[in-house]
Formats: structure tokens, C-alpha cells, sequence
């Protein structure tokens, strides 16, 4: 073991200067996947040593973003240059691979939209009756943007409120064929009356005659 | 005392600022002006002794000994200076060196104990460790290293992600449910009435029916193809909604039909 | 309270799930181009939700690994997953674009993680016994830094000195799956009896013991 055997490094590959037009795509493409910014022609020309000219290197760059037409993955010119980014059609599955948590209705939504379910048609006053508290439009709102209930007519008294029922889409997504597979409010009152919490009770419960 | 020149390997030792150096301690003695170098070259006192042994085909025994001890206090005391840690080690080695030398002049008493237990066994061990070791970091660095010898991709993920909705399920609504009741049990003058959900439901889908209609006839609210128990439900439902006056439902005096109207396309 | 069974919480409507082979090559395709680091099989079966087997996904990451075969970039297998990364021969030029070389290290640093990967888990006692000489602060922290080498736990002996390894990440960098893809430890020639058995010396060598 001499001393100056310690001296070698991983022998790199000579940089030869004679490229084929392939060559010269192949290492376009991976500077530009490695590159932390986008590249400006300015800066690709470093690739070759200034030896190619900006006109070259355009159609080059040309050619790299048309074989790449094809993948989940596109070559762009922004501001500064050019880079690599993922297209829009693939970016629902990439963020399977980071899950957020998933998010919560509040109390007051969850509430409305079982008042609307069981009690379909409903109108704001009629939630607010059994909520005892006032409903915002923001909690209406959302549920009617999300596609979950929708206006299904009016009510003959003054002001002609609107009626709120649920939608298809609402029962889609929460897996169900219809209304009546949510659970029964009779079971419920049944559980409630007979001292609330335990579940385990059998079905056979006192009348619930009182209401 | 001296550094000699190497006429049959002509190869230099090591490089020193890109010059070669073509001299090796070869009697282990470093002239001042050569410690630099010297510090440079080896890792210290075992790779030196490796060195010596690989390259010259020395002896651990017939190192001499006195002549090497000055040698080395020599150094150290050079490098005691700024490498204090390092002389120490240079010298702990001596004197290794000089107690294996010594053992070996005693004179063998011959019991198997002591045969067993050659005073050069440790270092040599240490040796042939350090050795492998030093091979071992040769090899590792010669395999391709991220960012050295390839780089790595990571294309950027243009879009934000997509706002995620929360998502409910039956026990979230049952829950809701039953906390509005516990509420109304509470406040008795609140009475939620008991009907079946499917008429609830079949409210909701005649006014649906109705919608953006002037009337209907009261028949074409029933499909064809429903059961017995959806006519009968379908029919509750009209009549719930007329009590909640949510619709109309009138007879032609002239043809007897009877027609359902939602109130507020009146 | 289970009424009937729970379903199952709802799934993103978002992503339409009969895929085809392409498309499926084209979205495993930009989660690895994308991924910030490799991916394992595991990790990849997100997304598709899990419905594709480990058997189909190998299959496909194989023809994947094909596709790029005459590329400057080529897909690996390391001991964290699969990933992209250039090819050894497009590197010189892609130096060409940033100023700073990637860090070039010193014997002591490679000696010190020579050992920490052949012998781990090793105290810094150890790494010094080994190489006869003290291991600086320096060293150790220029591999921990680098993320390649890790304290694993203490030592049960007076000072209760750390044990370090060396971590995924160090495989990850040398294109390695597992440590016993580092290179064999060679036997070395003994060394007491070296005038009779090395080879590689001249005879006339003997000359030295007359000091």
C-alpha cells in the first residue's frame, strides 16, 4: 500500500467537445431537470462552453419540449428562463403522496345539513327554530357550493322563504342510495330517551310518546 | 539522518502544491522544513509505520531503535507547537516500538503462555486493521457520490395543491342530529315531530318536480314504474306539502282533473 | 349505535381511476421526476391508491427504466427507493453551470467514514484506536452535516460516549440499496513475515536490516 495510492478520485469522464445534435439534447434536458431556477439561454450556453449560439440552442430546447409532449411533464419559458414542470392533469395523483389532514365542518354546518336531511324541505327559519340559534348565510353558502343542498321551491308565507332540500351529490358522497338509508331519528330519540349515551341498549326501547 | 533520493521508483511519494515529491523519510527521520509535508502525507503514526513496512519491506524488529527514538522526540518537539495531540501520538508509538524491541531482546523463557503472547501480535493487528481501513476509504471513495459524480432530479411541482373539502360521514350527521335533540330535550317547548324520513324526502323531490312548472297534473307526480309503497309515500308527501302550504292542488270543475302547482310560481 | 354499516369515507371525485398503461408509466414517471426523495414501491402504490400490485408497478418501473435507457438521465434503485438522476457521463458539463464543485473530502474524513461504516456502530474512541491518530470535531460534524453518518445511541461505558452509523441517506448517495453493497473489506498481506512473502518487492531489499 503506497502513500500516492491514496491520491486517485473516481476517475470522471473526459468532457469531449465533438457532440451530436442527441448528445447535446440529452445534456440540455438534464441540466434542466437538476436546476434549482430556470435557466436563461444565456446560462444553457455554459453547457457547451458559448459554443453553440442562442439561435442553435432555441431549436434544441424546441425539440427537447416536443418530446416531451407526451409525458406528465412539460418544458416552459417563464420570466427568467426555462424549466421543467409537472402538468396539471398528473397533480392529483402526486399529491396522493402527501396526504393533508383532512379538514372538519363546524358543529353549526354538520348540524344544518342534518336539520336539511331529516327534515327536508326546510327553510332558514324552520333550521333556526330547531337549532334554537340563528343560521349565517356563510353556513348555507357552503353547503350549497359544495353541491349538497339546493333551493327546491319557496314557501307560501310572507317573504316566500326558500325551501332547502338535499341533492343527489349529497348522498353520492356520502355513499348512500338514498335518504332513507340514513340512520332513523326514531332509533335516535329512542337512545336519547332512554338516558342518551349508551349505545348498547336493544332497539325495544319506551315509546318516545312524549314528542 | 537524511532524505534520500529513491533512484528506483522514480514516482513521487506524494504531491505537494502539484510539485512531486520524490523523497521518502526513509529512516523515519523528517527534516523541520519537511514537516508540513510530512503531516500531509500521513495520518499519523500507523500509517507512517505502514508506510515504512509496505514500502521498504521493514522489519518491525530491526527498526533501530535508539536512532529512531531521537528522531522522533525531534518532530515532536516541532510539533508541539500547534500539533500537540499528534506529537503525543508520534511518541506514544516510540515508545510502543521500544517496548516490543526490548521484549523481544529478553531473553524466551519458552512457556506457552509467552508464546502465545508475541509482543508484535497487538501492533500488527492494529496494523493490518488500520490498513484495511485505509483501503476500505480508498474503494468508498471511488464509487459515484451524489452531487460529485451525478446529480439529482427534482422537477418542480407547478400547481397549488388543490384545496381540499372536508369529508362527512352518516356518524357526523347522527351526531349533529342528536346533539340538536339533547338541545331540544332540554328546551321542552321545542317539539320535533315524528315522521318517516322517505316522505320527508319525496317533499323534497315533488317540488323538484314542480320546479320552473306552472302545474302539473296530480298523476304525472307518480312514476310509472313505482311500488305500492312509493305511491303511498309520494301521495303523503303531496299532502304534507299542501298542509305546510307549500303547494296547491286544485280540480278542474270542468274535467274533474286534478292539478298540483307550487306556490311560488303563482 | 351501527345502525348499518359504516361506509366508507368518500373518495376525490377529482381523479378518474381506469387508467391506461401509458398513463400510468406517466404518472409514476413525474412522481419520481418530482419526488424529493427516492421513492419506495410502498410509496408509489399511493398513487394509484394502492390498487396496483408491487408485482405490476416493478414491471412497469422496469419499462420505465428501459424508456430512458439512451437519455442523459437514468431511473436507480437506492436504499430508500427509486429515483432519477444524471448519468456520470453528462456531470462534467452540467459543473460547467455551478461555480462551486461538489465537496471533495479528505483522507481523515474518509478513513473516519471508512470505519463508521464497516465497523458501525462505532464511538469516536473506537475510530481513533483504529487510525492511531485523535478524529476532530470537524470530521464528525462535516459527515453529520452531510447527513451521512448519525448517533445511533450511547455506549454503556464511563461518559456514556455516542455510537454512530452511518444512515440511509449515505446509501442513498452512493447509489447504494443496502451496506453490504459497499465494497468487501480485502485481506491484508501479513506483515511479520514480510521479507518472505511479499511478492510485489524486489529482493534486494533486504539490504535495510542492517540498520
Amino acid at each position: 500500500m503506497s502513500v500516492r495510492s491514496m491520491q486517485p478520485e473516481y476517475s470522471q469522464p473526459e468532457v469531449q467537445d465533438s457532440l451530436n445534435p442527441a448528445k447535446t439534447r440529452q445534456i440540455l434536458e438534464a441540466a434542466l431537470l437538476t436546476a434549482q431556477e430556470p435557466l436563461p439561454v444565456s446560462e444553457l450556453r455554459k453547457l457547451f462552453n458559448d459554443e453553440l449560439s442562442a439561435a442553435v440552442l432555441a431549436n434544441l430546447l424546441e425539440e427537447v419540449r416536443e418530446q416531451w409532449r407526451d409525458s406528465g411533464i412539460e418544458l416552459v419559458t417563464v420570466a427568467s428562463g426555462w424549466r421543467f414542470q409537472t402538468k396539471a392533469e398528473v397533480q392529483p395523483y402526486l399529491e396522493r403522496l402527501t396526504p393533508q389532514k383532512a379538514p372538519r365542518y363546524s358543529r353549526a354546518i354538520l348540524e344544518t345539513l342534518a336539520i336539511i336531511a331529516y327534515r327536508q324541505p326546510v327553510t332558514r327559519g324552520d333550521i333556526e327554530e330547531i337549532r334554537g340559534v340563528g343560521v349565517s348565510s356563510a353556513i348555507l353558502k357552503t353547503l350549497l357550493a359544495r353541491g349538497w343542498i339546493e333551493a327546491v321551491g319557496h314557501r307560501n308565507v310572507p317573504g316566500k322563504p326558500e325551501l332547502f332540500a338535499t341533492t343527489t351529490h349529497f348522498l353520492d358522497d356520502l355513499n348512500l342510495r338514498s335518504i332513507e338509508e340514513l340512520p332513523p331519528l326514531e332509533e335516535m330519540k329512542s337512545l336519547l330517551e332512554s338516558g342518551g349515551e349508551n349505545e348498547h341498549l336493544p332497539l325495544e326501547q319506551p315509546e318516545e310518546s312524549g314528542h | 539522518m537524511n532524505l534520500v533520493i529513491e533512484a528506483v521508483e522514480p514516482q513521487p511519494v506524494a504531491k505537494i502544491c502539484g510539485e512531486p515529491l520524490l523523497e521518502i523519510p526513509q529512516d523515519l527521520y523528517i527534516p523541520p522544513d519537511a514537516l508540513e509535508v510530512f503531516l500531509d502525507t500521513f495520518q499519523g503514526p500507523l500509517d507512517l509505520l505502514l508506510y515504512l513496512i509496505r514500502k521498504h519491506n521493514l522489519n518491525i524488529l530491526d527498526i533501530p531503535m535508539a536512532e529512531l527514538t531521537q528522531q522522533y522526540m525531534t518532530y515532536v518537539e516541532m510539533m508541539r507547537v500547534d500539533q500537540l495531540e499528534l506529537a503525543a501520538e508520534y511518541l506514544l508509538m516510540t515508545a510502543l516500538l521500544i517496548e516490543i524491541k526490548s521484549r523481544m531482546l529478553l531473553p524466551n523463557p519458552k512457556t506457552a503462555v509467552e508464546e502465545e503472547h508475541d509482543p508484535r501480535a497487538e501492533l500488527v493487528r492494529r496494523l493490518l486493521e488500520y490498513e484495511q481501513m485505509k483501503t476500505a476509504a480508498l474503494r468508498l471513495n471511488q464509487l459515484p457520490q451524489a452531487e460529485r459524480d451525478f446529480s439529482i432530479i427534482q422537477v418542480r411541482i407547478e400547481q397549488k395543491r388543490t384545496e381540499q373539502l372536508p369529508h362527512i360521514n352518516m356518524d357526523d350527521l347522527r351526531n349533529a342530529w342528536a346533539a340538536i335533540l339533547t338541545r331540544a330535550k332540554v328546551n321542552r317547548h321545542h317539539h320535533i315531530k315524528r315522521e318517516t324520513l322517505s316522505v320527508r324526502a319525496y317533499m323534497s323531490q315533488v317540488l323538484r318536480d314542480l320546479r320552473g312548472l306552472e302545474q302539473v297534473e296530480f298523476y304525472d307526480l307518480f312514476s310509472p314504474l313505482a311500488t305500492v309503497a312509493e305511491v303511498v309515500v309520494t301521495f303523503l308527501a303531496i299532502l304534507e306539502l299542501a298542509k305546510e302550504l307549500l303547494l296547491e292542488i286544485s280540480q278542474s270543475p270542468d274535467s274533474g282533473m286534478i292539478y298540483v302547482r307550487s306556490i311560488n310560481a303563482a
